[in-house]
């Protein structure tokens, strides 16, 4: 079988939920003929038709607005933002609508939407092309926030998404769309949401991260192994609600944790674990957690913006500064 | 230079102010049995509304607003809506929603603060009031699109104020209903006021019909003192929606003849006079005058009829202040279909919470 | 000298500065005649007039979009939006344009506007009129966020905003509104932002909050008092920059600290400041941080919303938790 | 039934797609230097873009989006634009900001991921291409709202595209203006195209300029592929607004003769054979074509245009290219007046950071 990339497991999940379920329709700038600006939708229209796979006109706060009318009518939207950057027009819309529909009905109408962006920098794109402001909807009651880091997991996970009855909002580490490639069967299989994944394990350092940090990371943590530091490196994966069970274990057995992040660090997701760590699990830290996060500044633009990012040695250095504690 | 595109907008009434009809009347409107029932559904309106600022005054209400001015186009608009079609409402709409089998005591329970309110008790498919202005018309244009994907012979309606016209949401909803032909009809109930702003100082527009030009369909003032005339341009608008998935504006002009909610205090901003001068105008008044001069209505059937509703609003009101409290812990639990673990101990702890009364 | 309301406070600082600085403008939806649905505004249009005192159309994005506009001409414009929950459609042009037009001119533009907003619940009004998201803001590089909690620093504070040459969002807690009289000189004194107000001294326990809950922390404290419990009150009034050299400086004096904010917990400015004491503080901590926050969960409708709001006591119980702790 | 309000929208255009003078020429454009200085202007923008995609191609520049096919509408803005007017405009408009006194190498800088490349070299009061699509009209409203309180007779112009319209902030603005009486120029250059999406799919009005009619001002439509109407009515609008405060939506048409940008592949969308189609409509032959006609312009002017501008477009690059970088700790710089201390050990950490070469 032929391994596929990040995005092409998007598509896979799509293609295979739309076969599936005749309710899940895609709406979005250019996700028709063009298949979206990243290709997530090549090529559906030609199976699924321009009834299914919708070319809106350019207006996000349209984008999600649609698609909660939509879902309240049975239907499945999965809505496409071209950029997370460009998201913000429909924040009304998601935290004022979406978030809160089944609520204020007490259950009468629901809300199974997926909100589907690429997120974070590092691919060279214009400004407002890098943002990463996942800690806004993970603080927003109602809403799932789910960020895949392989193609095993898009596809696993975004199937997840369109089966919940919630409204999840689904962010793309862009820079992983086309890394590493994987064998992703179209088996239909979801991956369970509201859970981390272990992606290695170690007793030294627990290494808390997702999105597109996770490449960082994992490289950090063969670095270290190397150096005969074995780091327990979790995926995140669904951001809200936060699987804080699995990270505490995780924490408990090392005593050592650093948090990664791409997001400015104010008020960052990593901000909560830290929290999180600090309030249930205090008693067995044997140093203080840390983050490596993006600065508090907007993402440079291209010629800079890898000094943004945190780096493969900023990690490192952030562990053997938690080792050092006794 | 040429001239590329021409358009007009048209302005519709049957009864004018002095209660004469000026237009060949719809057939609906011929039967007077049909109008008394539209007259008996504005004078509940009516009613409902003076108890429950009433209520509101005594602190047994929260913060209300009022449909004074304005019944005729919520009875219009329900009496032109089919049991199939959808309703989208703002928060001044329960004259439209009673006739889709909301309750009354809905109301009571929602403005004073309680969320089984959107419950709606024989009314599942309808949308609850939006009270983020303007957001609504977006909602119903993928409602709209839902039906037409469904190839179901549906329309939406939805309604707004006069205030919400200039919000992003609201043109894009139009944009939208434009390009996909969707069944949708937009409501602009214009009372003239957005709290303390004036129409005239909303929008440099002459009519708010002609917004949707910029959508590309057609757009039309109707008298919202006159409910025949209310009627008959929804029913007409729902029809063109439902058969041939056009969508239209209807800009439907009355006057706010109240405070904004019992939270305003229009005495700061309205001109004096200008309440007195638009009372001439008002619905159910008009209505009631042409039944009169018809032979249809009589002094004994508005007594009748008032006293019927103030037993079916006293009933509400009953209901209303019967109804037990949710459980504490119902905060937790509309949240998501299952309530995720991390907060479960959140749920417990609210349970044990005690609250001072004092605010 | 009469003593005046927060609200009332905030009428006069607006004053106040329209008075020294013809640059000085107000824009937003009913703050004209009407004086705001609050009367923040009240009387202000009979002394400057409506080319200062400006109803605008409704329509949030546009009221940030056109203040943004005006201050790059080096006019000083305070925007109001109606309550915080009518904020959302306007994030676009905060996030996306305010917090970055310096940045992304290297200076040539500016943005000296202040966004103003009544926020948090607690006061019986609808829903969507209950919001406290001021994490959002926080996390967003470029801005300042500041939340009076008394007459005198909703008058210093404010001046201070104005006359800031960077974008604030300045939330006044409308349950402060009309609570509390003080005497507030009309002196033109702006307060110092990016600042923590020590409110009270204490050496057993540091209590971080601000906003409305300053209420419910100072009566805690009162009460803790008279237990024998010398609690520290810090009301951190500029919630963006966070100053957390004030806060630490006392967690290191008591070692015990309880953050109190009205806010949904996760993701809110609360884990943050915990996170930094436990990266920083961690070894003069006697007991792990608590927080005392809203739950995440919508703000109920009236009848229940008071549950939503931390209490006096839960605020004592955490102290009294975090006071076991040898 | 009555008509209570009609509208028309006109459509302009001088110089049709065969040259032919087809209405009376405006005054400037009776002055053949003048039309050579919009010709050169248009010419260098056409070079200067070509050089930008060869740039990209060979990695030496980010995304770029190309010009070609709406070099008029960038000429004749410029043009029209007094000194003291303030410019607001969108990502393609480069060719108009080169006449208020940026240099295409900011335009390089800026495609090549360095802030600095808004800094407008000679031109400190313009505003940067705005990204965010359709949320820049809104900061022309603000700004027409300091010119006119201040009472400066000064207008401003704003650009954005055919996609940009669907966007409530677009809309939002209009209506402002409208309803304020703004100095404000609306541009919208429909090129045909938002990305993938073709105009028709993006709102089903005839006409964008129609869209005017919603705000209370007039909307014309431009014939974009003639510099001379350009200018002509951009001057017009421009002068209405500085005089009279009155605000005017100017749909100018062409057709983007090009890609989206260097990151689109318009091949998978665009049908077989339209972009030849329009290609008889380029407003750079056109213009030649007239010049020539009327002796005005020869192979030679030609030839040494080209090499001029060659040469231009070189030392531009080279300037680009020359530049060194931003100090790393410049990410920190402007994002405040002053930094606030918090950030101070942020800016110190960053300094120190190595990056990997590799993405
Ligand atoms: C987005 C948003 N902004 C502001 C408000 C506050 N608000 C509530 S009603 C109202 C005026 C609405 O006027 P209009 O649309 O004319 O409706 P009306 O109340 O007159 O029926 C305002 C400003 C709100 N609810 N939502
Ligand atoms: C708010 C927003 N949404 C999406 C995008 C991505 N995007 C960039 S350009 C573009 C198409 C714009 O089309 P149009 O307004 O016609 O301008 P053109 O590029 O054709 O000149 C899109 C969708 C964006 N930049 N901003
Ligand atoms: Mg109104
Ligand atoms: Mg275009």
């Amino acid at each position: 079988m032929a391994e596929i990339s990040l995005v092409e497991a998007i598509t896979q999940a799509l293609a295979h939920e739309m076969r599936a379920d005749a309710d899940v329709v895609l709406l979005g700038e250019d996700i028709g003929k063009d298949g979206g600006v990243f290709r997530a939708t090549q090529g559906l229209i030609d199976e699924f038709g321009p009834e299914r796979v919708r070319d809106t006109p350019l207006a996000e706060s349209m984008i999600a607005g649609v698609a909660i009318g939509m879902a309240t009518q049975g239907l499945k939207p999965v809505a496409e933002f071209q950029f997370m950057g460009f998201i913000y027009p429909a924040l009304d819309q998601i935290i004022n609508h979406a978030a809160r529909l089944r609520n204020r009905t007490r259950g009468r109408l629901t809300c199974p939407v997926v909100f589907r962006a690429p997120y974070g920098c590092g691919i060279r794109a214009p400004e407002h092309h890098s943002e990463s402001t996942e800690a806004m909807f993970a603080h927003t009651p109602g809403l799932r926030v789910v960020i895949p880091s392989s193609p095993a997991r898009a596809y696993g996970l975004l199937l997840a998404s369109i089966r919940n009855p919630d409204p999840v909002v689904f962010l793309e580490p862009s820079r992983l769309y086309r890394w590493a490639k994987q064998d992703v069967p179209d088996n239909g299989k979801a991956l369970p949401l509201d859970v981390c994944f272990t992606l290695r394990t170690g007793a030294d350092v627990t290494l808390v991260t997702w999105g597109a940090m996770v490449k960082e990371t994992m490289a950090a943590a063969d670095a270290l192994a190397k150096e005969g530091i074995q780091a327990e490196v979790i995926d995140v994966a669904t951001i809200k609600p936060l699987d804080i069970a699995t990270i505490l274990a995780s924490v408990e057995k090392t005593g050592r944790c650093v948090i990664i992040h791409e997001a400015p660090r104010t008020c960052g997701v990593g901000a909560d674990i830290s929290a999180q760590i600090a309030e249930q699990g205090l008693m067995f830290l044997k140093a203080p957690v840390q983050r490596v996060t993006g600065y508090d500044t907007i993402v440079p633009y291209a010629r800079l913006e890898r000094y943004y990012l945190p780096s493969e040695n900023q990690i490192i250095e952030a562990v053997n500064n938690v080792m050092e504690f006794a | 230079m040429n001239i590329v595109a021409r358009f007009e907008i048209p302005y519709y009434q049957y009864l004018n102010e002095t209660s004469t009809v000026i237009d060949t009347l719809p057939e609906f409107a011929q039967d007077p049995q049909h109008l008394q029932r539209l007259y008996r559904l504005m004078v509940l309106i009516r009613v409902f509304d003076s108890k429950a600022i009433a209520l509101q005054r005594t602190g047994k209400l929260g913060t209300y607003p009022s449909s004074r001015g304005q019944e005729a186009v919520f009875v219009g608009m329900g009496d032109a809506l089919a049991k199939t079609d959808l309703f989208v409402p703002y928060y001044r709409d329960f004259g439209t929603l009673i006739q889709r089998g909301a309750k009354l005591s809905d109301f009571l329970m929602y403005w004073g603060g309680d969320e089984r309110g959107n419950s709606y008790s024989d009314d599942k498919t309808d949308f609850p009031f939006s009270v983020p202005v303007g957001s609504q018309p977006l909602h119903a244009a993928g409602i709209a699109s839902a039906f037409k994907i469904r190839k179901e012979k549906r329309a939406v309606l939805v309604t707004c104020g006069d205030g919400a016209t200039s919000q992003g949401d609201f043109y894009e909803a139009l944009n939208l209903a434009g390009i996909w032909q969707l069944p949708v009809v937009f409501v602009v109930s214009n009372n003239q006021w957005a709290i303390s702003v004036p129409r005239s100082a909303q929008t440099g527009a002459k009519t708010i019909a002609q917004k949707a030009i910029a959508a590309g369909f057609s757009g039309e003032q109707v008298d919202g003192n006159d409910v025949i005339a209310v009627r008959e341009r929804v029913a007409s608008a729902l029809k063109k929606a439902r058969e041939n998935n056009e969508p239209t504006l209807l800009e439907i002009l009355s006057y706010r003849q109240s405070d904004h909610t019992t939270a305003d205090d229009a005495s700061r901003y309205e001109p004096k006079g200008v309440r007195e001068t638009e009372w001439v105008k008002e619905p159910i008044g008009r209505l009631r005058r042409y039944l009169e001069s018809i032979q249809a209505w009589s002094e004994t059937d508005e007594q009748k009829l008032l006293a019927e509703c103030g037993e079916t609003v006293d009933q509400a009101v009953a209901e209303y202040q019967n109804c037990p409290p949710q459980p504490i812990e119902s905060i937790f639990d509309y949240l998501y279909e299952t309530l995720p673990d991390i907060y479960a101990e959140q749920r417990e702890d609210v349970k044990k919470k005690e609250v001072p009364v004092h605010g």
